[in-house]
C-alpha cells in the first residue's frame, strides 16, 4: 500500500516556542510547513512554566496564543503524537518518514471532555507537574494542550474498559494501530529543545533522593497557577516553606558532569522566581547561592537590581554538598567566595536546584547533522548565519542550538525562517519554472 | 470556568439587537489574584443585551477562543468583549477568533483589566473589582454601538528601506532581497561593514572577523535585489506601512578612482582615525581599512573647511566640492539597523583621560591589531602588567553612581563587553605569555555558547582574576611611582585590598544608544527606558516597533554581539517579508467618515486637516441641487480626528472611535453599579 | 460593593494609544501602586474631542480629566496643537459654570513616563480629597445664579 | 454493534492484552498498592480535617507518599483542601466522593 504524502515548503521538528514561531514566521509568509511534535500536545517546555521573566507576563498568555495560532493557520499542517523515523534526499529537498504512534482516541471525535479521564481508575505520577501531581492513564496532556483530545497511555493501562463505557462520543479505540506517512519537503528547521540535568546526576546534591531538594521546573509548576498543589508546598510533607534557597549552575559550569558550558537561563530564572515566591509566602526567606549572576539581556540586569532590593540574599558561594537532618529539611554546605572560600551550614526547608539545559535530542544520525563537543547541533558560521547547519535546507533554532531563553529562541526562530524562506525560493526557481506546482494536497493525518 | 448565561434579550429576526457576550479572564492568576472575577463576571451579567458573562483561567488559550466560537455560533452573540491584559498584546489574537466564527472582527472589544488594572491595585483588591466593573462597562457600552467595518487594502511596494550598513543592516538587507524584495540600504559613513571590520577576531569561532564579515559584503554587493548607499542619510519620510516615501541626501564621494590614490596621497589635512578610535591619525580622503567596501576612497566632508578640499595635483590646483544629493524612494517596510555608541568613561572615572596608560577596551582590540606579532609597547613602555575592569559605563546604581549629564545612569548589562575582553585577553597571553594579565569583575557573563570555553581557557592561561563588589569599584591612580596603580578589595582573597602596578589599563566600556533622535522623531518610534529603541513585546512580537512597517535589527534595539545582531536582523527581514511578500498590506479601517445629511460643507475639516488629500470638499447632488460636502479618502487618512471637534455639525466621526461611543462610556462609568445578590 | 461606592470621586483619563495608554500600561508592567478610581480610556487624538465634549462628562459625574496626549512627540500632525488649543478654550467654560478649572488637566506622556504618569495621577488624586466632588461645584453654581 | 464486530473487538482486545501482559499485570499491581494505601489514608483522614504529617502519623504511610495521594485525589474531586493549620493545608473527604 502506497503510503499517505503531504508535500511542503518546510517542515519544523519541535511544536515548543521555537518551533511554533519558525512555523508561524513561514507561514506567514505563505509557505506550506508541517509541525510534527513528539508529544500529545505542542507547547514544548514553555507551556509548563508559570510566569516568564523579565515582564512577569503568565506564560500561558505568551504561550497559548501561539499553540491556537498554529492550530488554525491554513498553512501549518499540526502533527502531534509523530516522530520522524527516516530522512532521504529528494531532488534537492528531503522525503521524511513519519509514524504517527495510536492515540487509542479518535481525534476527529474527541471534544476533550475529560470524561474518560475520571473513570480512569490508575492515577500515575505526572510528568507535566514534574512527578509531584498525578494524572490518568488516558487523559488530556493538560488544561491548555493542543490539540483538545485525551490520549491513552497503553504502557501504563490494565485495559479495564472504563474509559469506553463513559465515552459520550465513543471515541476510545483499541485497535488503532502506528501509521506511516511520508512529508516531502524543500527545507527542514530543527527545534528539538531540551531536557534538563537528570534529578540523580549530582551525588554530592543527594542524587534526587531528597523530597525537598527540587530542580528549577518543579519550582515553576509550584508556582504555576495550575499547578499540583495549588499552593507553593514542599514535596515531602505539604508544608509552606520559610526558607527556600537556590543553588545556582546545578549542572553547568561543572566540569565534573563534564558540562563546563553556562546554561544561560537559570540566573533569571531563579530570580524571576525568587520574586515570585516573595509575592507568594511574602514572610519566607530567599536565598540564591551564586558564583556569577549572568543578567545579560535586555532589562534582565534592572530586574536583578529589583530582586536585591526586595530583600533577597544573593550570596556568591560555591554549594558543595547537599544533606537532609532529621527532619529531612536540606542542609548545604557552602563554600563563601566571597569570604576567601569559608566553608559554612545553613538548613533551609527547601532547596531548589538551578538545573542546566541539554540537549533534548541528537539530531545527527537521523537528519546528519553533527553535534558538537556540548552535545547541540553545529553551528559552523555562527556570527553571519546563526541557524544554519552544515546540511544545505536544514536549519535549527532554539535550544537545539544552544542554551538561550524564549527571547532569543523567538528571534532565532525568525532567523530561521528567513534562511530557510530564502532557501526555498532558491530551490523554487532551480525546479523548472515550467513545472506547474499545483495545489498541494494536504493529507488528513 | 463558571458561566453566567442569560436571555434577557430574545434574538430578533430581521433587526440587529446586540447580543454581547463578555468575559472576564483570570489571566493565569495575574488578574484574579487582585480582581474578584466571578464577582465582576456576575455584575457585568445584569447590564442590558449581555447575554453571556464567564471568566476562564487564559482566555488567549485555544481553549478559551473556541469557548468564544462556540458562544458566538450557538447563542447567536453578536459582541464579544474580553477583559484581560492589554490590548495591544491580544487584542488581534480575538478578532482572529471572533473572525473564524463568522463575525466581523470589528465587533470585537478589548478591556484592559491587567495593566491599568489587577497589576497597579495590589493593595486595593475592591477597588479595582469595582474599576473591572466600570471599564467593563464601559466597553460593553461601546459594544452596543460597534458597526462592522472592514480594513483597507493597500498595495504594498515591494521594496525595504535599511538604514546602517554594519552586519545588522547587511544581513537583514540579504534576508530580505533573497525573498524577491528589492532592498535599498543606507549607510552614513563612506564605507559599509560596520564595526566588525574593527575586530581582528571574532568569538566564539576564532575566525578572522573581516573574513566572515567579507563573506556576507560579497552576497550583498552581489545580490540584484539590493542597492547601496554610502555617505546616506535619511532627511525626511512621510507615509505609512506599505507606501512610506522616504527622503535620502548622499554625500558625493568626492574623488573618482583614477586620481584617488594620487589624492590621497597629496591631501594634506589629518584628522584622528575613528577606525581606530583615535590612536592614529587618517588623511580627510581615506578608506577605513584595507579591502574595505567601497575600495573607492573618499571625502570626509565633515572635516574639511568649509566643505571644500584644495589639492595640488600633478601641478595643477584641484578644488574639490560636496554637492550632496537627494534621493527619493518609495518603500514599504524600513529596518531600523543603527547600531551602537560606546560608553566614554568620564574624565578621570578610572583615571581615564588623564593617566594616559588608560584605555578602553575597543582601543586596546585596535592596538593589538596595528601591533602585529611585535613586542607590545604603550607611553614609550614596554607593557609588562595590564588591568582590565569590567562593567564600565553599565550596571550603574541609583546611589552608588553619578547620573550622567541628562540625570540617567546605564542600568543594564552590555552584554557583550565580558566574552570580548576575555577574548582579547586571550589573544594578549597567546601572543605575549610574559605579559601578566589581572581582571577585575563583579560577576564573569560568558554566557553564550563557547563563551564559558573563554572564560576557562583565561583561567588556564593564568589570568589573575580580582573580583569587586559593585558598591567599591576599583581604582586607578598614580601617587608616587610613575606606573598606575589598580586599587581594590579583592573578594576572592577575603576582601583584602590589593594594589597592582601596571603598564596598560584596559576598560571594559559598555555600549550605550546612538544619538539618533532625529531619526527617531522622523519614524515616530519610541526609546524604552534604558533609551534603546523599544520592540513592542520582547516575546510577541520582539522586533516590531508600535509603527507598523518599522522593525528593528541589530543593536539600535539592545546592547547584543555579532551573532545575534544577525539572528535579531534575520527575524526583523522574516517580518517584512510576511509584510510586504503579497505585494499588500492591510490597515486598520479607523478613519474619518462623514455624514452627508449633516455635512453643509463649511469645510472647516478640510482646514484642520494636516494630511495630504486625506479629505476636501467636491462637488455632490443632493435632491437635485449641486452642493459642496466633505469627502475623505481613506487610505490618506490617518484617523487622528481632528476634524471632527471642528465640524459645527457634529458631521464627522472616526468610525470605531466615535464621539457617541466615548459618552456612552463616560456614561456608564459613572454609572450605578450593577446590584448583586443581596448577599453581597 | 453597593451603589454607594460610587460617591468615590473619579477621574478620567483620556490617553493617546501611541502615548499616555502605552505609558499607562507600562505603569503596569512595573506593578507600582496607584488610587483604583482612575478610569483610562484609550483614544487615538484627543483633538476629536470638541469643548461640549468635557463639560458633559462633568455634568455627568466625572470629577477630573487628565488628557494625556503625546506632545511633541504626536504621531498626528497637527494634533498635539490642536489638543491644546481645545483645552485652552475648555477652561473659561468651565470657570462660567463654577467648575474649578485645576480638574481638567492636558500633561504629556509618552510610552514610558511611568513616573510623569504617577504624579499627574496622584497630585489629581490629593486634588480631589482637597476639593471635593464636582457634583458639589455644579449644585452652588446652581443655587448661586437661580434661573 | 454486530454480534460480529463485537466478536472481533473482543479478539482484538485480547489480543491487546496478550501483547501488553507485562505492562498490564505491572499496573494492575500498581492499582493494588495504590488502592492499599489510599485505604489506609482514608482511614486516617476519617471525617475530620487533615494535614498531611497528620494523616502520615496515624497512616504509617511516608508524608511524601501521603502529600502525593492527596494531590491526586483533590485533583479528581475525591479530597477538598478545606483550610490551614499552621504551616500546613488541611484536607478532607468530599461526601460522595471518597469510597
Amino acid at each position: 500500500m502506497a503510503l499517505e504524502k503531504l508535500q511542503v515548503d518546510s517542515l519544523i521538528v519541535g511544536g515548543g516556542i521555537a518551533g511554533m514561531q519558525a512555523a508561524l514566521d513561514l507561514a506567514d509568509q505563505g509557505y506550506q510547513v508541517a509541525l510534527v511534535e513528539k508529544e500529545a500536545s505542542i507547547g514544548g517546555k514553555m507551556i509548563a512554566l508559570s510566569k516568564v521573566f523579565p515582564t512577569l507576563d503568565c506564560c500561558s498568555c505568551i504561550t497559548t496564543p501561539k499553540m491556537s495560532a498554529v492550530a488554525h493557520h491554513e498553512n501549518i499542517q499540526l502533527l502531534t503524537y509523530c516522530e520522524v523515523q527516516a530522512l532521504e534526499e529528494n531532488g534537492g529537498g528531503y522525503t521524511a518518514l513519519v509514524e504517527k504512534k495510536p492515540r487509542y482516541v479518535i481525534e476527529e471525535d474527541c471534544t476533550g471532555c475529560r470524561e474518560c479521564e475520571y473513570a480512569c481508575p490508575i492515577d500515575l505520577p505526572s510528568d507535566f507537574d514534574r512527578g509531584m501531581g498525578a494524572y490518568r492513564a488516558v487523559r488530556v496532556p493538560f488544561s491548555t494542550a493542543v490539540p483538545q483530545v485525551a490520549t491513552l497511555d497503553i504502557e501504563n493501562c490494565i485495559l479495564c474498559g472504563k474509559c469506553e463505557k463513559v465515552c459520550p462520543h465513543g471515541c476510545i479505540d483499541f485497535t488503532q494501530t502506528a501509521r506511516h506517512f511520508e512529508i516531502e519537503t524543500t527545507a527542514i528547521v530543527l527545534a528539538t529543545g531540551f531536557e534538563v540535568t537528570p534529578k540523580d546526576a549530582k551525588k554530592e546534591y543527594g542524587a534526587g533522593q531528597f523530597d525537598n531538594v527540587i530542580d528549577g521546573l518543579m519550582m515553576e509548576r509550584l508556582l504555576a497557577p495550575t499547578g499540583p498543589y495549588g499552593h507553593v508546598l514542599r514535596p515531602g510533607d505539604g508544608k509552606e516553606p520559610d526558607s527556600i534557597a537556590y543553588v545556582q549552575c546545578a549542572g553547568s559550569r561543572d566540569a565534573t558532569l563534564g558540562i563546563e558550558y553556562c546554561s544561560r537561563v537559570c540566573c533569571m530564572y531563579a530570580i524571576k522566581q525568587a520574586m515570585l515566591l516573595s509575592g507568594a509566602l511574602p514572610l519566607a526567606d530567599i536565598t540564591i547561592y551564586y558564583m556569577d549572576i549572568r543578567t545579560f539581556g535586555k532589562g534582565y540586569e534592572q530586574f536583578y537590581q529589583t530582586a536585591r532590593a526586595m530583600g533577597i540574599e544573593f550570596v556568591k558561594g560555591k554549594v558543595a554538598q547537599i544533606t537532609e537532618d532529621e527532619n529531612k529539611n536540606p542542609v548545604v554546605r557552602v563554600e563563601m567566595l566571597d569570604e576567601g572560600s569559608k566553608i559554612v551550614e545553613r538548613t533551609h526547608d527547601l532547596v531548589v536546584l538551578s538545573v542546566g539545559l541539554l540537549p533534548g535530542y541528537n539530531p545527527g544520525s537521523l537528519y546528519g547533522v553533527p553535534a558538537a563537543d556540548d552535545g547541540f547541533v553545529t553551528v559552523p558560521s555562527p556570527n553571519i548565519s546563526p541557524s544554519e547547519t552544515a546540511r544545505p535546507g536544514i536549519f535549527v533554532t532554539g535550544v537545539a542550538a544552544g542554551p538561550m531563553d524564549i527571547v532569543d529562541s523567538i528571534v532565532l526562530s525568525g532567523a530561521a525562517a528567513s534562511e530557510a524562506a530564502a532557501y526555498i525560493e532558491a530551490h523554487n526557481s532551480r525546479v523548472a519554472v515550467s513545472e506547474s506546482k499545483g495545489k498541494k494536497e494536504l493529507a488528513h493525518v | 470556568m463558571s458561566e453566567i448565561e442569560q436571555n434577557q434579550t430574545p434574538p430578533s429576526e430581521g433587526q440587529e439587537e446586540p447580543r454581547i457576550a463578555v468575559y472576564t479572564c483570570y489571566c493565569g492568576g495575574n488578574i484574579s489574584e487582585v480582581v474578584d472575577c466571578e464577582k465582576v463576571a456576575e455584575a457585568v451579567s445584569k447590564l442590558p443585551n449581555v447575554v453571556i458573562s464567564r471568566t476562564d483561567m487564559s482566555m488567549c488559550s485555544d481553549a478559551g477562543q473556541a469557548l468564544i466560537e462556540q458562544d458566538i455560533k450557538e447563542h447567536g452573540v453578536n459582541r464579544v468583549i474580553v477583559g484581560a491584559c492589554a490590548p495591544s498584546l491580544h487584542e488581534t489574537t480575538f478578532r482572529g477568533a471572533v473572525t473564524r466564527a463568522g463575525l466581523n472582527p470589528y465587533l470585537y472589544h478589548h478591556v484592559g483589566i491587567r495593566e491599568q488594572d489587577s497589576w497597579v491595585h495590589h493593595n486595593d483588591p475592591e477597588g479595582a473589582s469595582e474599576k473591572a466593573i466600570r471599564l467593563l462597562s464601559a466597553g460593553i457600552a461601546k459594544s452596543r454601538m460597534l458597526e462592522p467595518l472592514e480594513s483597507i487594502k493597500l498595495d504594498a511596494e515591494k521594496h525595504a528601506l535599511i538604514i546602517g550598513g554594519g552586519v545588522a543592516g547587511l544581513r537583514a538587507a540579504l534576508d530580505i532581497a533573497r525573498r524577491g524584495i528589492k532592498a535599498s540600504l543606507i549607510e552614513k559613513t563612506p564605507f559599509i561593514g560596520g564595526r566588525m571590520a574593527q575586530l581582528e577576531t571574532t568569538f566564539p569561532v576564532d575566525e578572522p572577523a573581516r573574513e566572515a564579515l567579507g563573506g556576507l559584503i560579497d552576497r550583498v554587493v552581489e545580490h540584484p535585489n539590493i542597492t547601496i548607499y554610502t555617505q546616506a542619510e535619511l532627511v525626511g519620510l512621510h507615509g505609512y506601512v506599505g507606501d512610506f516615501h522616504a527622503t535620502i541626501r548622499q554625500d558625493q564621494r568626492g574623488v573618482s578612482e583614477d586620481i584617488a590614490d594620487a589624492a590621497m596621497a597629496a591631501c594634506e589635512i589629518e584628522v584622528p582615525d575613528e577606525f581606530n578610535y583615535g590612536l592614529t591619525t587618517r588623511k580627510v580622503i581615506y578608506r577605513a581599512y584595507d579591502g574595505c567596501y567601497p575600495s573607492t576612497p573618499a571625502v570626509d566632508w565633515a572635516n574639511c573647511p568649509d566643505g571644500r578640499l584644495e589639492l595640488t595635483l600633478d601641478g595643477k590646483p584641484v578644488v574639490l566640492e560636496n554637492r550632496p544629493e537627494t534621493i527619493d524612494l518609495t518603500v514599504g517596510a524600513i529596518v531600523v539597523a543603527t547600531g551602537f555608541d560606546l560608553y566614554e568613561p568620564r574624565e578621570g572615572e578610572y583615571g581615564y583621560g588623564i593617566l594616559p596608560e588608560v584605555i578602553t577596551l575597543p582601543q586596546f582590540i585596535r592596538l593589538l591589531a596595528l601591533n602585529g606579532d611585535a613586542p607590545l609597547e604603550w607611553n614609550g613602555r614596554r607593557v609588562k602588567n595590564i588591568a582590565a575592569i569590567h562593567c564600565v559605563g553599565s550596571r550603574e546604581v541609583d546611589g552608588i553612581h553619578e547620573p550622567h549629564e541628562d540625570g540617567s545612569l546605564n542600568e543594564y548589562c552590555s552584554r557583550i563587553c565580558c566574552s570580548a575582553l576575555l577574548h582579547t585577553l586571550n589573544v594578549v597571553k597567546d601572543r605575549y605569555p610574559d605579559i601578566n594579565v589581572y581582571d577585575a569583575y563583579e560577576d564573569i557573563r560568558t554566557y553564550g555558547r563557547g563563551h564559558e570555553d573563554l572564560y576557562i581557557k583565561a583561567s588556564h592561561q593564568a589570568v589573575r582574576f580580582l573580583r569587586f563588589h559593585n558598591e567599591e569599584r576599583p581604582t586607578v591612580n598614580r601617587e608616587n611611582g610613575d606606573q598606575p596603580l589598580l586599587t581594590l578589595n579583592d573578594y576572592l582573597t577575603w576582601g583584602e585590598e590589593i594594589e597592582v602596578p601596571v603598564d596598560l589599563v584596559v576598560l571594559a566600556v559598555g555600549v550605550k544608544p546612538r544619538a539618533i533622535d532625529d531619526i527617531i522623531s522622523m519614524l515616530k518610534i519610541s526609546k524604552g527606558s534604558d533609551s534603546f529603541l523599544a520592540e513592542v513585546h520582547p516575546k510577541l512580537r520582539p522586533v516590531e516597533t508600535a509603527v507598523p512597517g518599522i522593525v528593528l535589527a541589530g543593536t539600535a534595539q539592545g546592547p547584543m554581539n555579532i551573532q545575534e545582531s544577525s539572528a535579531a536582523a534575520s527575524a526583523a527581514a522574516a517580518k517584512v517579508s510576511v509584510l510586504l511578500g503579497t505585494g499588500e498590506v492591510e490597515l486598520e479601517p479607523f478613519v474619518a467618515v462623514v455624514n452627508h445629511d449633516l455635512c453643509d460643507g463649511t469645510g472647516a475639516c478640510v482646514e484642520v486637516c494636516c494630511y495630504e488629500d486625506a479629505i476636501a470638499l467636491e462637488t455632490v447632488t443632493v435632491n437635485g441641487a449641486e452642493v459642496q460636502r466633505a469627502v475623505v479618502t481613506p487610505a490618506n487618512c490617518v484617523g487622528c480626528g481632528v476634524c471632527v471637534s471642528a465640524c459645527p455639525n457634529l458631521a464627522i466621526d472616526v468610525q470605531g472611535w466615535t464621539l457617541a461611543q466615548y459618552e456612552a462610556m463616560i456614561d456608564a462609568i459613572v454609572g450605578e453599579l450593577p446590584t448583586l445578590e443581596a448577599a453581597r | 460593593m453597593t451603589a454607594g461606592s460610587t460617591a468615590k470621586p473619579k477621574i478620567l483619563i483620556l490617553a493617546t494609544l501611541s502615548g499616555g495608554y502605552a505609558g499607562a500600561d507600562s505603569v503596569g508592567q512595573l506593578h507600582v501602586d496607584y488610587p483604583s478610581n482612575v478610569y483610562v480610556l484609550p483614544v487615538v487624538c484627543p483633538a476629536m474631542f470638541p469643548e461640549d465634549f468635557y463639560l458633559r462628562a462633568f455634568k455627568r459625574g466625572i470629577d477630573a480629566i487628565i488628557v494625556m496626549y503625546s506632545g511633541t512627540d504626536c504621531p498626528y500632525k497637527g494634533g498635539a496643537e490642536r489638543t491644546a488649543e481645545i483645552i485652552n478654550r475648555v477652561y473659561p467654560i468651565m470657570k462660567e459654570e463654577g467648575i474649578d478649572t485645576r480638574r481638567l488637566r492636558l500633561a504629556a506622556i509618552c510610552t514610558v513616563c511611568t513616573r510623569p504618569y504617577l504624579k499627574e495621577v496622584n497630585n489629581m488624586h490629593d486634588l480631589l480629597e482637597e476639593i471635593g466632588l464636582v457634583s458639589g461645584e455644579l449644585q452652588a453654581a446652581l443655587n448661586e445664579s437661580p434661573a | 454493534m454486530s454480534t460480529e464486530d463485537k466478536k472481533t473487538r473482543a479478539q482484538l482486545l485480547k489480543q491487546l492484552r496478550e501483547q501488553y501482559r507485562d505492562t498490564v499485570d505491572r499496573t494492575q499491581a500498581l492499582l493494588k498498592e495504590h488502592n492499599a494505601v489510599r485505604k489506609e489514608i482514608f482511614k486516617a483522614m476519617g471525617d475530620e480535617p487533615r494535614t498531611v504529617p497528620e494523616i502520615a502519623e496515624l497512616s504509617g504511610v511516608s508524608s511524601h507518599e501521603v502529600l502525593w495521594h492527596i494531590t491526586a485525589l483533590k485533583k479528581y474531586d475525591l479530597v477538598a483542601e478545606v483550610g490551614m493549620d499552621g504551616e500546613y493545608y488541611q484536607y478532607q473527604k468530599v461526601k460522595g466522593g471518597a469510597s
